[in-house]
């Protein structure tokens, strides 16, 4: 060991080159395979979260308020927006477990990630069902008491 | 080790290093660092919200086989809602009344489990089938402090934790709290026990549970300083502050009344009777006294209080908080 | 010993550590910077004055003597100019519900095609956050003459009035 | 140490490390900036106009109640059926209702379909009420055809 300390040599430009090469080569080789994880996957993760999060609760809000002024006999119907996509991918609004589970879900379609909403024991007393498809934007909820 | 010059390389691969580790890490942490500040936190207001909104606007829901209605307070094993408002209509589904809170309807609510509140509020996370509760805090506040019907405070859930992200909502409601009788002065008789034409007297049938509130108005004012001296029930003088508290009526507002507040002429005052004094079943007799105010009628009969008893609302407060 | 070996290293070292800081400083505050976002505030206020009205609106005894419709028939037909507030029965109620929000109120109703809209309250100029919930009455003579309010309406007519609040948080 | 104070070359490492830092904190600011400006990717929910809707419904029927008391009280002095008054009082009701609505850009028809009596007098009493209530802000259509309204107390 005493001789790798003293040698001056053992130091010499063209090693120094070489090991800030291969640390830098390390680094970068890490970071470009993982750079679609890193990069995409993960802060798309987050933000697919939050959006279906954010639409499911939305839906059963929605919901939630229409139930409470349901006219004994008539209708109501109201358009509503969704964003195309959460993240990046296409999705779907389900509604068809509302009866049994009493909970909407927000499937993503490619990725089959789901974001489950509930809504409060409504559906036993209005019956609920339907999808909705991200691939349009514009969507109406409709009630008609003699249906 | 005495060299000066050989380790320069080794020293700046340690220093590169770092930085790159701290880098990295940074990098790993942008995307969440932004978005996980909201990302339950929307979820969290809309079920508070939503919370509130079905306690305050809905009557709640039962059925069975047979029957269905939402006076879902007399069965509460088919309860599939919860909802605290009154309804006069047990048949029909929704109310004309939303923002009254029914007193049975809450007293029935306290007496629900944890899981069926949970349950049946939707008061949970939904991960892959398995229901992750949120925490919760509902309840009624009068004045700033709970509400108290029939001995129970109206509270349901955990204490609100002080470190936690958490979502609440308020909603202004009317809560039955016991009853009201109005008495027009001029139809109330001079007290027969202890005559002076200053004096009234009232019939309390007993057993009551509940807060008692006197109004008297269109009070005949016969003197210059015109108020209230004192309650005497039974015989025996009621402790102002604990037995009972006096209110008067100036403009649309209530203000406390002392036993030497002046009441002003065309006035209305209140009492209102701790619901303690009238648990035995039998006619207690309130005499109220005042000063320059004059009764002119003869008992008998003397007004008793339940003939002319109507259930009593007040405002109130009506608190949800949801945290994960 | 050789002293300068360690320069790059200290350097690298407080590098590393302004950025682990920085990163902590940044996660640490978008959580108070938010407590609730905006949206929320807004859904509570409105929901709060919305409630204050339909509160209002039923009451009959306890601490809101006169309910919304008694309130409005007893206004004097004259507008409010700050800071004097012209209808005291409203105010009173209104205040006791919604302690630390301000509000202006507007009557608004039409004399044959002709839209009045009346202040009858007034507590300052709405900020920019502020909210606008309405309620309607009616109105008849008969509850107009009881509360003493100078609407002159006909016996045989019907005033339906809209009641505008515009709230805000202080 | 001395030739740490000796060295007064660039130190770019912890330079670059400041760099990063610095913007770092510009995104986060960045970031609290959008979410105070009230960015959402949805907020419909809350706009839909459930106090408009109960507001008209609950005081249509309010109304209806206080129509058919003066509606009877001016029957004593007036040679006017009951029923006839009433539908002109409603007549005016609506009007305004509508007129009021239209203010916000809210499309509101509130008509009456028929005038009831159980005990067969609607001459002179009336119990039952039905009316059609319609509401539209554009994106939310209501309709109660009919509501049924008991004005008798």
């Amino acid at each position: 060991m005493k001789n790798l300390f003293k040698d001056e040599k053992g130091a010499s430009l063209l090693f120094e080159y070489i090991l800030v090469t291969l640390i830098c080569i390390g680094f970068f080789m890490t970071v470009t395979l993982n750079s679609n994880e890193i990069f995409i996957k993960t802060p798309n993760e987050a933000v697919m979260q939050d959006e279906m999060s954010d639409v499911g609760n939305m839906m059963s809000t929605m919901i939630t308020d229409m139930y409470l002024v349901l006219p004994p006999n008539g209708n109501i119907d109201t358009g509503y927006r969704i964003p195309e996509k959460v993240g990046r991918e296409n999705y779907v609004i389900n509604a068809n477990i509302a009866y049994t589970n009493q909970i909407i879900e927000v499937i993503s379609a490619s990725s089959g990630k789901n974001v489950r909403v509930t809504i409060g024991g409504i559906a036993r007393t209005m019956p609920i069902n339907g999808t909705a498809s991200s691939s349009s934007t514009q969507h109406v909820i409709s009630y008609d008491s003699t249906r | 080790m005495f060299d000066k010059k050989g380790q320069i390389a080794i020293d700046f691969l340690l220093g590169i290093s770092l930085v790159l580790i701290a880098l990295g890490f940074t990098i790993q942490f942008i995307p969440g660092l932004f978005i996980s500040g909201s990302a339950g936190e929307s979820s969290l207001d809309y079920t508070a919200y939503r919370t509130a909104a079905v306690l305050a606007e809905d009557t709640g829901w039962w059925e069975n086989i047979t029957m269905n209605g939402t006076d879902w307070e007399n069965h509460p094993d088919g309860m599939l809602r919860i909802g605290l408002a009154a309804d006069d209509e047990p048949r029909s589904r929704l109310t004309d009344t939303p923002n009254l809170i029914s007193k049975k309807k809450t007293e029935q609510f306290l007496l629900l489990n944890e899981s069926t509140i949970i349950e049946k509020l939707g008061l949970y996370n939904d991960v892959e089938d398995t229901h992750f509760a949120y925490g919760y805090n509902i309840s009624i506040l009068k004045n700033d402090r709970y509400l108290v019907l029939n001995n129970t405070t109206v509270h349901r859930g955990l204490p609100v934790p002080g470190d936690r992200e958490m979502s609440g909502i308020t909603r202004i409601v009317l809560i039955e709290t016991g009853t009201v009788a109005s008495f027009d002065a001029k139809e109330l008789p001079v007290d027969p026990y202890s005559p002076g034409s200053e004096n009234t007297i009232i019939n309390i049938t007993g057993p009551l549970n509940y807060e008692l509130t006197i109004e008297i108005d269109n009070l005949n004012i016969s003197g210059v300083d015109p108020s209230f001296k004192k309650l005497v029930l039974d015989g025996t003088n009621l402790n102002e502050g604990t037995d009972y508290t006096a209110y008067k009526v100036i403009n649309g507002t209530e203000l406390p009344l002392t036993s030497t507040g002046k009441i002003d002429s065309g006035g209305t005052v209140i009492f209102r009777m701790d619901p303690g004094l009238f648990s035995g079943s039998h006619t207690y007799q309130l005499q109220i006294d005042m000063k320059d105010i004059t009764f002119t009628n003869t008992a008998p009969p003397i007004p008793e209080y339940s003939e002319q008893q109507e259930i009593l609302y007040e405002p109130a407060y009506l608190e949800v908080v949801v945290w994960q | 010993m050789n002293d300068r070996a360690q320069l790059h290293t200290l350097e690298g070292l407080s590098a590393a550590f302004i950025i682990t800081l920085t990163v902590l400083t940044i996660t640490q505050s978008t959580i108070i910077v938010t407590p609730q976002n905006e949206l929320a505030m807004d859904v509570q206020l409105e929901q709060l004055s919305s409630d204050s009205l339909a509160v209002i609106d039923m009451a009959e005894h306890g601490p809101i003597r006169n309910n919304l419709t008694e309130c409005i028939a007893g206004w004097d037909m004259t507008e409010a100019a700050y800071p004097d507030n012209n209808l005291e029965e409203l105010d009173a109620p209104l205040s006791y519900l919604l302690p630390g929000i301000l509000y202006n109120v507007d009557l608004a109703y039409f004399n044959n095609d002709d839209l009045n809209v009346k202040k009858v309250i007034i507590h300052g100029s709405p900020s920019e956050n502020a909210v606008v919930v309405r309620h309607l009455v009616t109105l008849t003579n008969e509850t107009v003459s009881l509360a003493g309010g100078g609407w002159n309406l006909a016996d045989d007519e019907i005033k339906v009035v809209e009641v505008r609040m515009t709230a805000w948080k202080v | 140490m001395e030739s740490l104070k000796d060295d007064t070359k660039g130190q770019w490492i912890a330079l670059s490390g400041l760099v990063i830092s610095l913007i770092l904190i510009g995104l986060a600011a960045l970031a609290n900036q959008a979410m105070l400006a009230g960015y959402h990717s949805s907020n419909a929910a809350l706009e839909f106009p459930k106090e408009n809707i109960r507001e008209l419904n609950l005081h249509t029927k309010d109304n209806a109640r206080i129509i058919r008391d003066l509606s009877l009280s001016i029957n004593q002095t007036s040679n006017e059926t009951v029923p006839v008054i009433f539908e002109n009082l409603f007549d005016s009701y609506s009007d305004q209702v509508k007129k009021l609505h239209a203010v916000h850009g809210e499309t509101v028809n509130v008509s009456l379909v028929s005038i009831n009596s159980t005990n067969g007098t609607y001459n002179h009493d009336i119990d039952m009420i039905l009316v059609n209530i319609r509401y539209n802000d554009g994106n939310t259509y209501y309709a109660s055809e009919p509501e049924m309204i008991e004005v008798r107390e």
